[in-house]
């Protein structure tokens, strides 16, 4: 199978979240979710035909193409099943399998803020959209962040408020909170980072091709970890990338900037 | 098509104003249905505008954006209960705006604690058991919320309260002369749970349909009658949010606002001339919702979204 | 008609048996769909008493009758959580007759604390608050309820406790093979919410259709798949009660039945004797659906039931 | 108008319990409900047609004929919308406009009981079928008690159990208790009792053509006070009647014994 090196940033980390899909796990993603959508769908595809879509209202859409939105119906495309907030409520104290979570500011121990930077939340001095579903960060059995930018901005050592908790400060501060789910990975449009498992702070795991480790370790807001020889990530083979541009994004949303 | 003696619920436009003034107190609670970008009862919100009602306390399913940046924008808002605001791809800049200037009060609520409000006053309890908060901070400054403990096992858990909205307004696709509301759009959100919720429900509809079409596929109705107040007939109602499967999201429309609002965020004296003439424009001048229509570009930009909403 | 590679949950009649005792332990705590003689899951409670599980703990939505004094009479019930047990026009003899001779716990329930239990286990909470109890002996003795006090306003009130059924067996006209459900029938009672809150659920359908029908329908979805474990294609398989629009209610099947328990009830061995024959020749004896159908008058009664609901 | 003497005695008592009900009032009644649904099609014929019937689950329901249940599709025949007992859940705190209630006991003071006679209810020496709905008979507005039969053995000085309270043991307990609503009449097939507002004891208001005042106390298991002159309880006119014959019940549920 050949490679192909032509693959944008966000097919890269949506082929990278799709791998991490299992076969009959159930989950979804919130708002502004073109590249956990593009996820899910592409495991469908492949690895995972029976990954349950589900959780945030609607049960196994079949979207015809992606869009940025993810919780109206052009996105959703026809579903098995319709659900309302009713559900969705029983389903966020269940949890789910996965989930995908963005951020405005993301720390190294994956605590995600999208509520202010600067300031309070009373008095802040950039007030952000503030987020839906704050239960399924730890309610689920784990949960991915993607973000659309990897900046000193958005990777910060300690977010100002935590919206979604990741591992709060580490592990003593989860087991006071008794927070037992949290992020597997962080997929940026540079690199992957997982959590390393004693002080669960992020750490390096790969290198996406069009980018160093020098170059990301200079746009993370906090000390990086890595191995000696920090690998690349692995690009789709052709059959996979077929696959997410004719069958997933025939518009190529992906593969705007 | 009224039967002799029922109560007919449907109302005229122009008898709007009046009602939103009767239902909607002054700072009073207000509802807003749909989520994001679709059945968001954008008429309706024009109509609470034009009614002059201010210091206005929103509360929304858990998703809302242009809606009620718009009425942020015409500073009829003084507090709200939103969970995610946004335009989805941008932020909302009169809601940032207002929050950072301390213009609004911006409570930090999140979907469970306003469904679960929504919930417990649909129940007709004056609070819902939470028991999915652990390690965010939006709990520690959520004024719905307080700690209690499990009467039955004595574990430590959260309580939301009860949210009873003075007047909820929604957009569906069909509903009755007599209120019963059909929604053809797959997803329904909460505007089942906030019209159980309210005090007062007013629900705008893109087509009025007989009785006997409702009673012909009675499971198929969303919110029935006897939760509903007044029903208007407004056909692009949702505009420029989407109302599937009849029309698409005008994007054009809500990003061409989104930047006049962020420049006024941002800008002086002449980009906030530019917002409040772009209110002027799209909320005030227009008499009629035909008026409105024709402002954004009358039949053939309904037509395009009409063609795109099909088309999915 | 399955999709390669996912899980199809259409099981074979003859694997249920298996599945309810893998579900259900000796004991285990069963939940019925239905309400009175309307989408009982009559054939797989006849699965459930030839799979031998006895000592049972009965939960339903708030009307049983037929079905479970059917249980009773077959000595697999401990007790029950069950709020009304009627016929409608007489009375439960089974039920009656265990309860006085002390056979069973006949646990004194209503409405709001067994839907307030399967309400709070479908919300994922411990308890669901309650404020509609005055006056009535009900509460006094229901093992659901205990009283606490209101988080935000210290009044009391009560909470009832979440209900999760081992098993839930459910009832409706049709579904796919991932266990998307569709009632056609007009009234659905709790059947969503005790399959949100059963830990494994069984639901019976009169027809299986196609996924693509299901989704063209998506609204009409009335429990997704993601609730259900397990679907079997049970034509008749609410036989005697009805399933509407599909067929009605064999009232004359029921009568008689109650005619025997009754005598049973009343009477010495010869009237238990002939209790026990009717079980036997009902519930233990007919090997398939189709031996039991043939029973109960075949396929000219079942025409009858059909062209009733037809009528209706 | 004529006076029609062949109506039967649950025609009597569909008729007397129609009259009680007002244009635009909300109610509804559980099971075993010919006789409640009988009077409140009638009303809505009549001079109620806004009548909405709803709270249990149908929402103003066309049947074409009477059934001895209500809560069946076959009894209720089309209605503009389902709900289920999530909403029923709801309806039960807020409360109806009126509500119906039969009973296995029913006493002095309108407190009903379909739980046990004898006994215990642990140790009951007859165990009824229980209730579903108890919450209607104290947040509705009021309600009305409707019984197949008026005997001794079913109208009681105090019943055993109280399954779903009338004013209990009197002004002073329903203050306690803090219960507002009640039964406005109890209509049986020989009479109609009211409650005296001093007492919240039942009395005799009107005797149906068929009965006397001495049958209705000798059938009575407590003292019943009336007038020294009782009322006979008003017939319909031959026009309602009709009514009820042609359109309400025309296979005639109500006229057998």
């Amino acid at each position: 199978m050949s490679r192909t090196k032509d693959c944008t940033p966000r097919e890269l980390q949506a082929f990278v979240l799709s791998k991490e899909l299992r076969d009959g796990e159930m989950g979804a993603a919130g708002a502004s979710a073109a590249i956990p959508m593009a996820a899910m769908m592409l495991a469908r595809l492949t690895h995972a035909p029976d990954l349950q879509i589900a959780g945030e209202m609607f049960v196994n859409p079949r979207p015809r193409k992606l869009y940025d939105s993810m919780l109206d119906d052009r996105a959703l495309g026809a579903c098995e099943a319709a659900e309302t907030f009713l559900e969705l409520f029983g389903h966020s104290h269940r949890g789910l399998d996965f989930f995908f979570h963005n951020g405005m500011q993301v720390d190294a121990h994956g605590n995600i803020n999208l509520h202010h930077i600067g300031g309070t939340i009373d008095a802040p001095k950039m007030r952000g959209p503030g987020a839906a579903n704050i239960s399924y960060a730890h309610t689920s059995r784990r949960f991915y962040i993607c973000t659309n930018v990897h900046s000193p901005r958005t990777l910060v050592e300690r977010v100002d408020f935590i919206t979604s908790p990741g591992y709060l400060d580490g592990p003593e501060s989860c087991r006071a909170a008794g927070i037992t789910g949290g992020p597997r990975l962080c997929v940026t449009p540079l690199a992957v980072m997982d959590f390393d498992p004693e002080t669960l702070r992020m750490r390096l795991q790969s290198v996406h091709p069009w980018s160093s480790v020098q170059e990301v370790r200079d746009k993370t807001g906090f000390d990086l970890p890595a191995a000696d020889t920090v690998p690349e990530t692995p690009l789709p083979d052709s059959e996979t990338l077929a696959l997410l541009r004719q069958r997933v994004d025939p518009e190529g949303l992906l593969r705007r900037a | 098509m009224s039967a002799p003696g029922r109560q007919c619920k449907l109302v005229e436009p122009q008898d709007l104003g009046r009602l939103v003034t009767e239902f909607l107190p002054e700072g009073g609670l207000l509802a807003l249905g749909g989520l994001f970008k679709q059945n968001r009862p954008m008429a309706l919100v024009r109509e609470v505008l034009k009614s002059g009602r201010r210091l206005l306390r929103l509360v929304s399913s858990p998703g809302s954006g242009f809606d009620v940046d718009v009425m942020i924008a015409a500073g009829a808002v003084a507090e709200t209960y939103l969970a995610a605001v946004t335009l989805e791809d941008r932020m909302c800049p009169a809601f940032r705006g207002a929050a950072e200037r301390d213009e609004i009060k911006a409570h930090c609520v999140d979907a469970l604690s306003v469904v679960g409000g929504f919930l417990a006053a649909a129940n007709g309890v004056p609070f819902q058991p939470v028991d999915a908060w652990k390690g965010s901070d939006v709990i520690r400054h959520n004024p719905l919320v307080t700690e209690m403990t499990c009467p039955f096992t004595g574990r430590p858990l959260h309580a939301t309260r009860a949210i009873h909205p003075d007047l909820a307004i929604l957009h569906a696709q069909e509903g009755d002369i007599y209120g019963n509301i059909r929604h053809l759009s797959t997803m329904t959100y909460a505007d089942q749970m906030i019209a159980r919720a309210a005090k007062r429900v007013i629900v705008s509809v893109d087509r009025i349909v007989d009785t006997d079409d409702i009673v012909a596929r009675s499971r198929e109705t969303s919110i029935a009658c006897n939760y509903v107040d007044a029903v208007v007939h407004l056909p692009h109602g949702a505009h420029p949010t989407g109302s599937f499967p009849l029309y698409s999201i005008d994007e054009d429309h809500i990003a061409a606002y989104a930047t006049i609002a962020e420049a006024a965020r941002k800008g002086g004296d002449a980009e906030r001339a530019a917002l409040a003439d772009w209110l002027d424009r799209h909320v005030f001048a227009p008499e009629t919702l035909s008026d409105y229509l024709d402002m954004i570009g009358g039949g053939s930009r309904l037509a395009e979204l009409e063609r795109e909403a099909e088309a999915l």
